[in-house]
């Protein structure tokens, strides 16, 4: 049963669409949302005709049907993850209100530090720029290295007894970098400060486990991973989820209700203020099957040996400068890339004319950019149903592209 | 996908002659002294309450007894008649083997209606086997119970059976 | 071209579902979410199999597509509400965060008073708590009456110079009772406090428009008016809202992102930090639509008929007490009651095996509960595709429940 | 549902040659003195930026003339193209008519393709109408016409034309 990428874009209808009579769509532009298979799209579509009804305070069927699937899909993402307890799982809307979450949470206060890497995005900064500004801790960063690697030299200096919270990226959107979350890890840990991994690039790629990853929290999302958009999930070690104070305020969250106060619900409910996103934790669990189905070393590995070919073939064009790893190792396929004397956009429309999807600007990582003095790049990135025939149509694109500028 | 429970089996399942007997003439009601441990405990989606106390004799070195579970409680015909039948099996009983009883009615909630209960062990509360089936109401037939065990870890001092 | 149910309900395919042979679906639930007519799966289907990408940030074709059908969404919401902006809309995962983003942003501090009222569903109660235990604000309270009305008399003594913010419910889920908003605005405008409308239960049911209501801000929520999960919209004053600092950081909210500091996005990207629910949007947009076709004011005539109906049906049960007013007027289609002796748990399940779908619990409500001395309500409620067989059903229904427990 | 743009119109109608003549060779580029008002805008979405100044001579009872408009910029060719054209055709105008062009421009950006240009009075301008078909360039080409506006009124001493 090898890898059969022909077999699953059929999964894929968005994929068999022509923009234009004759230019089929190639979309490399999955690093921003991935497509979604008929299987995710089905359950969903089987929940809302079937089973659908509010979850957790009903007790007729339909509410009873609701639930289980709902509660089905947290079962499934904590298998996915391999959290040690299903109370771990958290239903948000996406990355960025779980990460939002860990900011507004964890305790801070003037003289404690939080440090973050240069290669965030916006999503996993400016909570913590907002956080430090409420309760007065400081922000400190580390920085990267010309190849597009974490500055690990800046560790010792950034990290130090007064940090709390060291919050990073797992596989960077912007570079394609995979960073060394143990030596991170293991640094904030001798230090005793929380770590909170992004793992919105990472989870939908490869493997992610979060016991073996050693860190305190994850943020990921589903529409990146094969699922729908409005969901998200924070999985975060029990004890400390427990410890920390309650986010929104409203229904579902709470425990006892009088005018004069309120107490907790148990985890993860206490985190789930109001009605969830219930047929999209149906579509990700679908989303999870899927993956799981494919596995996602075999995911992994096709994806890494793609990301091999591209980074070749986009090496090859003139004028072609990487902005970020230009190996394949400790690597995702996300490649930035900057044209020689031809702005991001322009090569962005020109290749759309192509029926190439790929994103151009500063992919909510602008201090990044700002780094490698670049005000915005071209990404192109890879998904599980991606193929060579793809890359060589960016390729081939880019050709076209300095042939119109050029001319 | 495949939806959960396409057929909900008959409600006779759930209400067991057994269950509105007890709900109609709950056993051990009303607070009575002495009592070394006193909980309250809610279920905050349907708002069934139970205040429960628990009165033990023994001492840690020679094993506690339960001399009496009194109770106060408003909610549904489950959790009412669950509240009866769990006085009846625990008091007299050594906590040991109550924790023993205890534990088999949990382990029998959460079965999902898979589980083959122990006659021997359960008694009355044979008739609860339905209601595992009804994820909602699983939390009504084991609020007394869990009330029980709460006041009872108190009243030996914080120490676990 | 009158109002034909049963033509509408062909458009829901889940209202044909039997629960087993021979029992059909009695969903009178609807006040908890509401059914999805097919033209609203449509919507999110066809997204998702052609045009889905990520919005904002992209310029091939799809997004450019995702982007046109998400904003087209905020367009159709900002009719429907009779928005003076399309600005003035800001998409949340529900209502309960659109109330907890207003409770987070507005400035709030010691001596400040806030005022909700007694029939407050918790998300918005407890956000109004947590954000006067944050700030050393004070809660305050219009209480209720009797018969399920706001206590008018209450105004003038809680509504004081010291009152900063008013939120209140436009029409109870528990009780149905609809509230004079006019007067309580009024009161609100004469001490210049803002005014918050919970309108999680009218948008659904009544045509509401924003500027005549006279409130500062609405929170209302999808999947009770045909829409999908994962949605909810916030709508403010622009020069409110405007005013305000950012609730949650991320991509799509900043304008520019350095590592030492950032900047806000105009409105209403302000308020919509990372992926947003896109399909939602596009889902919640088909729900207008839908909506609109029908019309408001004939959904809510068919509604008002209903509740009359039903009103007098269920007081005609032996032993029955309605919670809330007992009449039509100044009242939407959600009627909370207690059958004499016998607890709402029960009440729920046996109906539940005629297939009658119906709430049992405090619906998020306890205070009002208290209020009225229980600890539960059964509470059925009716949406734009229900029927008076429908009402004969519960009705039987509950003789059915009476015999069974006198028996 | 009705997807937006099934067909993109050929790009011909975007990247005209007269777009792509100044993207190449830009018009009034760099920053002189004297200007009385200097501001700096950003399309946060794709990094395109660019600092403008403005040099009025005038009064506001005579009315103002615009005497020199200078830049600096970073971006793509429509921003750059957009930044060029708009220095031809405000220079020398007298605030009000290069307002006018302005508010023609911006009319024409926000057509979504639909508007019939006044040729006469945006003179190459007229070649950025294919641009307001694709919503994410419009701002590329709005980029400079915004900076002018802002920093012509701020020149004003914020009293706006
Ligand atoms: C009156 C009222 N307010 C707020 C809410 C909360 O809506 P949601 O759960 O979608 O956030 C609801 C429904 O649950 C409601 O009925
Ligand atoms: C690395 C990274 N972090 C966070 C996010 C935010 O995810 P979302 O927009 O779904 O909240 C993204 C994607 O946009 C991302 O690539």
């Amino acid at each position: 049963m090898s890898y059969d990428v022909a077999r699953i874009r059929k999964d894929f209808p968005i994929l068999d669409r022509e923009l234009r009579p004759g230019v089929p769509l190639v979309y490399l532009d999955n690093a921003a949302t991935s497509q979604k298979p008929a299987q995710v799209l089905d359950a969903m579509r089987d929940y809302y005709e079937q089973s659908n009804a509010n979850v957790h305070r009903g007790i007729h069927t339909l509410a009873e049907e609701a639930t289980a699937l709902y509660e089905g899909g947290r079962d499934k993402v904590a298998r996915f993850i391999n959290a040690g307890d299903v109370r771990e799982v958290v239903f948000t809307k996406n990355s960025t209100e779980a990460l939002n979450l860990m900011a507004r949470t964890l305790p801070l206060g003037p003289g404690d530090e939080v440090v973050v890497t240069e290669m965030e995005h916006h999503s996993n900064l400016v909570p913590w720029q907002l956080a430090c500004a409420r309760t007065g801790a400081t922000l400190k960063w580390i920085g990267l290295t010309d190849d597009g690697r974490l500055d690990l030299d800046d560790l010792d200096r950034v990290i130090t007894e007064r940090t709390k919270v060291v919050a990073f990226v797992h596989q960077s959107n912007l570079l394609g970098t995979v960073n060394p979350v143990d030596v991170v890890a293991a640094k904030a840990r001798s230090v005793g400060a929380r770590t909170v991994l992004d793992c919105s690039q990472s989870v939908p790629h490869m493997g992610v486990d979060v016991q073996a990853l050693g860190v305190d929290a994850i943020a990921f999302t589903a529409h990146k991973m094969c699922g729908p958009t409005g969901i998200g999930v924070l999985w975060g070690r029990l004890d400390l989820l427990d410890e920390l104070p309650p986010f929104l305020g409203g229904g579902e969250m709470i425990d006892e209700v009088t005018m004069a106060g309120s107490t907790w619900a148990q985890l993860p409910h206490k985190f789930e203020a109001g009605t969830p996103p219930i047929a999209e934790a149906v579509g990700l669990g679908a989303a999870v099957d899927y993956l799981t189905e494919l596995g996602m070393p075999a995911i992994r590995a096709h994806e890494h040996e793609l990301t091999v070919y591209a980074l070749e073939a986009l090496q090859a064009v003139d004028g072609l400068r990487i902005i970020g790893p230009t190996t394949a190792d400790e690597r995702g396929g996300a490649i930035s890339f900057a044209l020689e004397g031809i702005h991001p956009h322009d090569v962005g429309q020109l290749l759309d004319e192509r029926g190439v999807a790929v994103r151009v600007g500063h992919h909510c990582a602008r201090p990044a950019c700002l780094r490698y003095g670049v005000p915005a790049t071209t990404r192109a990135s890879v998904h599980l149903y991606s193929t060579t025939a793809e890359i060589d149509a960016l390729v081939s694109g880019l050709d076209h592209v300095k042939r119109f500028f050029e001319r | 996908m495949s939806v959960p429970s396409q057929s909900t089996p008959h409600l006779d399942s759930l209400y067991q002659e057994i269950i509105l007997d007890h709900y109609k003439h709950p056993h051990h009601r009303g607070l009575r002294e002495p009592f070394e441990a006193e909980v309250r405990h809610l279920n905050p989606t349907c708002g069934d309450e139970i205040t429960l106390r628990v009165h033990l004799e023994g001492s840690a070195a020679d094993g506690w007894r339960v001399a009496d579970v009194s109770y106060d409680s408003e909610g549904c015909s489950i959790s009412q008649a669950s509240a009866s039948v769990m006085t009846d099996l625990v008091i007299g009983k050594d906590v040991e083997s109550a924790t023993a009883v205890y534990d088999e009615f949990l382990t029998l909630m959460q079965s999902k209606g898979q589980a083959e209960p122990d006659e021997d062990l359960l008694e009355d509360a044979v008739a609860f086997a339905g209601v595992s089936r009804y994820a909602a109401r699983v939390k009504c037939a084991l609020l007394s119970w869990m009330a029980w065990r709460d006041a009872t870890t108190q009243a030996m001092g914080g120490s676990t059976a």
